[in-house]
């Protein structure tokens, strides 16, 4: 366990009466896609929100490279390298992609109080972005207004976003939702290269990737971890298969 | 302060807080459903006022000043709403800060060209004309007693019309989502229609009942408007029980920021909404 | 449109206002120099609605600072520094901006918008009901600003020629350096938080601290406004503060359309110019700029700024919306 | 706000349409260089007064009287014609100086006429004084303006704050009250007057116990009427005017603090407001330089005048702009319509006596008038007179250096 990433442990959200999350504890290690699934309600975006920090939880704690970072802001977690994406497409609409990833790429930079000198001539993050661009395979695409793009771009967009900051931990929220099948293949693709020297967290309904890519594959039923391994060993419990698994149509809807 | 006069200013807070749960109630509905921000919401307040005057020098009669001018106060918001506010729903907020700044200039123009710029007073009904004795100097008109228990009535009135009727749920169905409630099948612009049309009747409404208190003057409606966007705005918008909370405070700040330190009254009421504010966000009530 | 022709009309109005007062007559002159003074107001304004996303409806309170402390800064019986009183001014708003900044950045939408307006009332009252700058009947500055520098004066305020260049000089420095602001990195980040904070905030921005940076900045810019008029025209009242002085350069920022300063430059000088017409035309003046206003949103959707590019497009797309 | 998002523009279709105000502004510029009168014969007289707003009926009435004056005079001051050069102020001081600038710097009037509200009119007395323009008040209390303000050009034909609340000193006194409290809004008016009120009061003998404010323009009494219920003074002193007033003075009646502490305030708390009172307003007494059922003849011609030009009763407004008129025919007739004689023009207008309605006057040292003061009490819808109780008074013109 030594090298986890990211590690959470017993964390618990309540909302008033409701329990969205109990006592979920796991750990994303580096150059593992880790995939968090479970049916609709399970507590998994409660749980994304959890670790980047949008919610705070009522108890337990997160540990980022062996550090507590449970009382960070979303944004302090972010520049300690942990990146995120959302369920719903949350980009710049007006900008264009190289925009969008030269403004991710910025909140690296130290001096991003500069008032005065163009941001458009600011080499090194220039550089940045663009390598981050190209990384998800947007280069032909980044002049582009990100409003008139199709919803896979936009994915891959954010993709390239939470790349320019320069992220050791990923959390992705159904970065495959809405995608046609080849988009989804590109994708599943792209997230395995990834991994090499990050960590992932994938919050995803598609079982199909989810089996392909996932080194290990948390599931979550009723805000609580039911089951945590690889995939034979998920594919294979029994719990699951009844919580989950057995409705054969809900997989692949 | 003894305790008796204590007990008055009570009474005062009260009832000031409840005159002005009746202006912003108006303001809550078109704001909290409908999502318009209506600068215009104090020259209704005026209309109605005006509407009294002229109504009740021609019928001579307070009450059949009501019954003519609550239809009429309908009918000029439905006009509006049909003419021009539909078409600015999917706008943004600020078109709507525009417009309605706008339509303050034409009502007050409107207003000095048809009726003057002259003050004008308006007779308290003859039965609610007496008043009861608090002390040996000091009573208490009961014209303002019956005003608190129309505005009484009319909370828990709109309460039960959003919370509990038919037509309420759909508005409320509105609120959350537009499109949603049109997929559904319910035609959402007679919806707004109405949720206006009855916006600006109570806010004219209100006018209409103050009138006798506050008499009938050019302006009057801008000095309504900010402290009922004040007491929306801290109760959480769209909510009727926070708009009720929200003036029966500002009714106590000004009161007392009156008697305890007059020298800063004209700052108690913003100073309490910002102190709200910044304890709960998006106010008391937030729906 | 092409880059030449652009540049060409920028020119243009360049050369009109420069030439202005010597073809102009003095009042005319000092209404220009009014416009050009409400015209960085707007400006100051559109960083916070335009650019970052924040509708603020207090923004007279910095203004009304500034001048009051022109006010304050000038002796009775002589003039006040322009080299000390004019940063002085700046700084007092831009700081007074940024206290008020520190509590209402807590708040979103509506709620921002109202809080500002408190606020700014809370500074309405202080100046109305204490004898802090003349109560509520004003206070005189009795004498323009002084440019001397150790003996040495450079131009002479006094002068409404003088005057005028100096206000115009003012006037393309704010707009230049906002334009300059909006392409930084600051600027971008500003833009950012206005279409999607929450996203801002997981790329790691700690938007708070820009947001309050950028309502400082403005507040500190809607005082160079302030004080400035109160040295154009030597009186300054509390009604610099009222909500009514808010509520119309909120509104020069929509009527000119906001997020690009020369925008709220048109929209300024469109409100002076219509204040002007109509006031001249009729008594009942106002019915007209109110109907003129509800035109305009009904018709002119994304202010004036926005009608060039309303006019190529079809007639019919603009007609049903 | 979440359905905010601000357009996004080109910065070229802003630069035309900046281009297209800019030039609009530069003909309009123009126009007035074309127009310009070469001394056409014609005095040019700028009226700014609000006639939007809150104070419009006010400003109407001001260039009524003004007007009727005129045209009683055949159209004529001094022998010459007139010109009218006619701003609206909306009775706001934030462009008081610039409207004022319209009349001075655009049109170039000769004499300033204005106004009601006294924050506008210290503008414009800041513009007048700079530009040495003949400014004559026909409102505005404000004591400042014939006060630390005074100059050999501007001149009040209304009355200063202090004389109208001076005045009722020694009535309340008279009455028998010792303690009063008095209550105004805060503002600079609202503290003239009771300071003023109390100057007189005390020299009497008797005490202001408290002095209540309430922030202008609220108009929520209930707090005060309580605390004045509980205090029991003698009597109650407050300075109120239009909707306030009417609001007011129902609100005190209603609380029935009438039968027990008697009311009393400067004329402006009545004057356009009775109707609006109702029966509360009944049997007030105030004080003020005019009344209704004065007897001399000029107040009745002037009566019968106005109501036959404007089919409506004259109010002290309209007296006030009738007497500003009248002044400046004092001035124009000695100087025979030549303003360039401003000296000597100054000095007749300073040695005039005023045929006013409201019975003759003179001027002040600092240009105010040096009036009778009348006690008057409210029947029906007017003010009639009950006696004068300050014969000829001037205000001190405290810090005038004239």
């Amino acid at each position: 366990m030594s090298d986890a990433l990211l590690r959470a442990e017993g964390l618990t959200r309540r909302f008033g009466g409701l329990t969205a999350n109990q006592d979920v504890s796991l750990s994303l290690k580096r150059g593992e896609l880790h995939a968090l699934v479970g049916p609709n309600g399970a507590g998994k975006s409660t749980c994304i929100n959890l670790l980047s920090g949008d919610l705070a939880p009522s108890a337990g704690r997160i540990l980022f490279e062996g550090r507590d970072i449970t009382g960070l802001a979303s944004h302090q977690r972010s520049l300690a390298g942990i990146g995120r994406s959302y369920q719903r497409s949350n980009v710049f609409m007006p900008f264009s992609v190289f925009e969008n990833v030269r403004l991710a790429a910025q909140s690296r930079r130290p001096r991003a109080w500069r008032v005065w000198a163009k941001a458009l001539e600011d080499r090194a993050i220039n550089e940045r972005a663009e390598a981050a661009i190209a990384e998800v395979g947007l280069a032909a695409q980044r002049a582009r207004i990100v409003g008139e793009m199709s919803h896979g771009e936009r994915r891959q967009l954010e993709v390239a976003m939470v790349l320019a900051t320069d992220a050791r931990v990923l959390l992705f929220d159904e970065p495959l939702a809405g995608m046609g099948a080849e988009e989804s293949m590109k994708m599943v693709e792209l997230l395995r290269r990834l991994t090499t020297d990050r960590a992932i967290l994938l919050v995803e309904h598609d079982m199909d990737a989810v089996f392909a890519a996932a080194q290990t594959i948390t599931v979550m039923v009723n805000g609580q971890v039911l089951e945590s391994g690889a995939p034979q060993q998920i594919r294979a419990s029994a719990a699951v298969r009844e919580a989950y698994l057995g409705d054969d149509e809900v997989v692949h809807e | 302060m003894d305790f008796v006069s204590f007990l008055i200013q009570t009474l005062n807070a009260v009832q000031y807080g409840l005159l002005l749960f009746l202006v912003a109630s108006g303001l809550t509905l078109i704001f909290g459903i409908m999502g318009v921000i209506n600068l215009a919401h104090g020259s209704f307040y005026m209309i109605g006022a005006y509407l009294a005057f002229a109504l009740v020098a021609q019928t001579g009669n307070l009450f059949t000043a009501l019954l003519l001018g609550i239809p009429l106060a309908a009918l000029l918001g439905a006009l509006l709403e049909w003419a021009l506010f539909r078409h600015l729903y999917k706008r943004n907020h600020l078109e709507q800060v525009l417009l309605t700044y706008g339509l303050i200039l034409v009502f007050e123009e409107l207003r000095s060209l048809a009726l003057g710029d002259d003050v004008h007073g308006v007779a308290v009904p003859a039965i609610f004309s007496a008043s009861i004795k608090l002390s040996d100097t000091l009573s208490y008109p009961v014209y303002r007693l019956v005003i608190s228990a129309v505005c009484v009535l009319l909370a828990i009135g709109l309460y039960i019309l959003i919370h509990r009727t038919r037509i309420g749920m759909m508005i409320r169905a509105g609120n959350h989502d537009r499109d949603m409630v049109e997929a559904l099948g319910i035609d959402i612009n007679r919806i707004y229609l109405v949720v206006f049309a009855l916006g600006v009747t109570l806010a004219a409404f209100a006018g209409m009942i103050a009138a006798p208190v506050s008499s009938v003057f050019p302006g009057m409606g801008n000095q309504v408007l900010i402290l009922s966007f004040v007491i929306v705005v801290i109760g959480g918008i769209g909510s009727v029980w926070g708009a009720l909370v929200a003036a029966l405070v500002i009714g106590f700040a000004d009161t007392f920021g009156k008697v305890l330190v007059p020298d800063y009254a004209g700052l108690a009421v913003y100073l309490v909404m910002a102190a709200v504010l910044l304890w709960r966000p998006e106010g008391i009530f937030k729906s | 449109m092409s880059a030449s022709f652009n540049t060409f009309l920028k020119l243009l109005v360049l050369a009109l206002v420069l030439a202005f007062p010597f073809v102009g007559s003095a009042f005319y002159t000092e209404l220009v120099a009014k416009g050009l003074i409400l015209a960085i107001f707007a400006m100051s304004l559109d960083l916070l609605v335009g650019v970052t996303g924040l509708v603020s409806f207090g923004h007279a309170a910095y203004f009304g600072v500034a001048a009051y402390v022109l006010a304050l800064l000038t002796p009775k019986y002589q003039a006040a520094n322009l080299w000390l009183s004019l940063p002085v001014a700046v700084l007092v708003a831009g700081l007074v901006a940024l206290l008020v900044g520190f509590f209402v950045l807590r708040t979103r939408g509506i709620y921002f918008i109202m809080v500002t307006l408190a606020f700014a009332q809370m500074a309405y009252y202080i100046f109305h009901d204490t004898d802090l700058g003349g109560g509520s009947d004003g206070i005189y500055v009795n004498f323009k600003p002084s440019a001397a520098i150790a003996g040495w004066t450079p131009f002479d305020l006094d002068q409404p020629k003088a005057l005028y260049f100096f206000i115009l000089v003012c006037a393309l420095a704010v707009y230049g350096g906002l334009r300059r602001l909006k392409e930084s990195s600051f600027g971008s980040i500003l833009q950012g938080i206005r279409d999607n904070e929450s996203r801002m905030l997981a790329m790691g921005y700690a938007t708070y601290r820009y947001k309050l940076a950028a309502f400082a900045v403005a507040g500190a810019l809607a005082g160079v406004a302030g004080y400035l008029y109160g040295a154009l025209y030597g009186f300054v009242t509390p009604e610099y503060l009222s909500w009514h002085q808010s509520g119309n350069v909120l509104l020069m920022v929509i009527l000119g359309g906001m997020g690009n300063f020369g925008g709220a430059v048109a929209g300024a000088f469109a409100f002076v110019a219509m204040q002007e017409f109509f006031a001249a035309w009729t008594k009942h003046w106002q019915l007209l700029m109110g109907a003129v206003i509800v035109g305009a949103v009904l018709f002119l959707p994304g202010g004036i700024s926005a009608l060039p590019a309303r006019l190529k497009r079809k007639p019919r797309e603009s007609a049903d919306e | 706000m979440n359905s905010y998002s601000p357009k996004i523009t080109s910065p070229g279709s802003i630069w035309t349409r900046t281009a297209t105000v800019a030039t609009a502004l530069a003909c309009a510029a123009l126009l007035p260089l074309g127009n310009a009168q070469a001394q056409s014969g014609k005095i040019k007289i700028g009226l700014m007064l609000p006639y939007t707003g809150t104070y419009a009926a006010l400003g109407n009435a001001v260039t009524n009287g003004f007007k009727l004056y005129v045209e009683e005079s055949g159209g004529k001051l001094g022998g010459r014609d007139i010109e009218y050069f006619v701003v609206d102020d909306e009775s706001d001081p934030a462009k008081a100086t610039e409207n004022t600038n319209k009349l001075v710097k655009r049109d170039q009037v000769d004499v300033l006429v204005g106004t009601v509200h006294s924050g506008v009119a210290m503008g414009m007395a800041k513009v007048a004084r700079e530009n040495n323009t003949l400014f004559v008040v026909p409102n505005a209390g404000a004591d400042e303006l014939t006060g630390p303000l005074c100059a050999p050009n501007i001149f009040r034909t209304s009355f200063s704050n202090w004389q109208s609340a001076y005045a009722m000193g020694p009535v309340v006194y008279e009455k028998r009250a010792r303690k009063v409290v008095t209550l105004t809004w805060k503002y600079a008016a609202g503290k003239q007057m009771t300071d003023a009120f109390a100057e007189a009061f005390e020299k009497a003998g008797g005490k202001v116990v408290k002095e209540m404010t309430l922030p202008f323009p609220n108009v929520e009494f209930q707090p005060f009427l309580t605390e004045i219920a509980a205090l029991k003074p003698d009597a109650v002193f407050v300075f109120f005017a239009g909707g306030g007033a009417a609001k007011f003075v129902k609100d005190y009646g209603a609380a029935g603090l009438r039968a027990s502490i008697p009311l009393y305030a400067p004329g402006f708390l009545t004057d356009g407001t009775l109707e609006a009172m109702g029966d509360a307003g009944q049997g007030l007494l105030t004080t003020l330089h005019y009344a209704d059922g004065l007897t001399n003849a000029k107040d009745q011609a002037f009566r019968a005048g106005y109501a036959k030009a404007y089919k409506a009763a004259p109010d002290v407004y309209a007296v006030q702009g009738y007497d500003a008129a009248q002044l400046l025919a004092t001035g124009l007739s000695a100087v025979k319509g030549d303003v360039s004689k401003r000296a000597e023009l100054v000095k007749a207008m300073e040695a005039a006596r005023i045929d006013s309605p409201r019975g003759a006057f003179t001027l002040s040292k600092a240009h105010n008038p040096v009036q009778d003061i009348y006690l008057r009490k409210a029947e029906g819808k007017e003010n009639k007179v009950v006696s004068v109780v300050s014969k000829a008074l001037a205000d001190p013109a405290r810090g005038c250096k004239m």
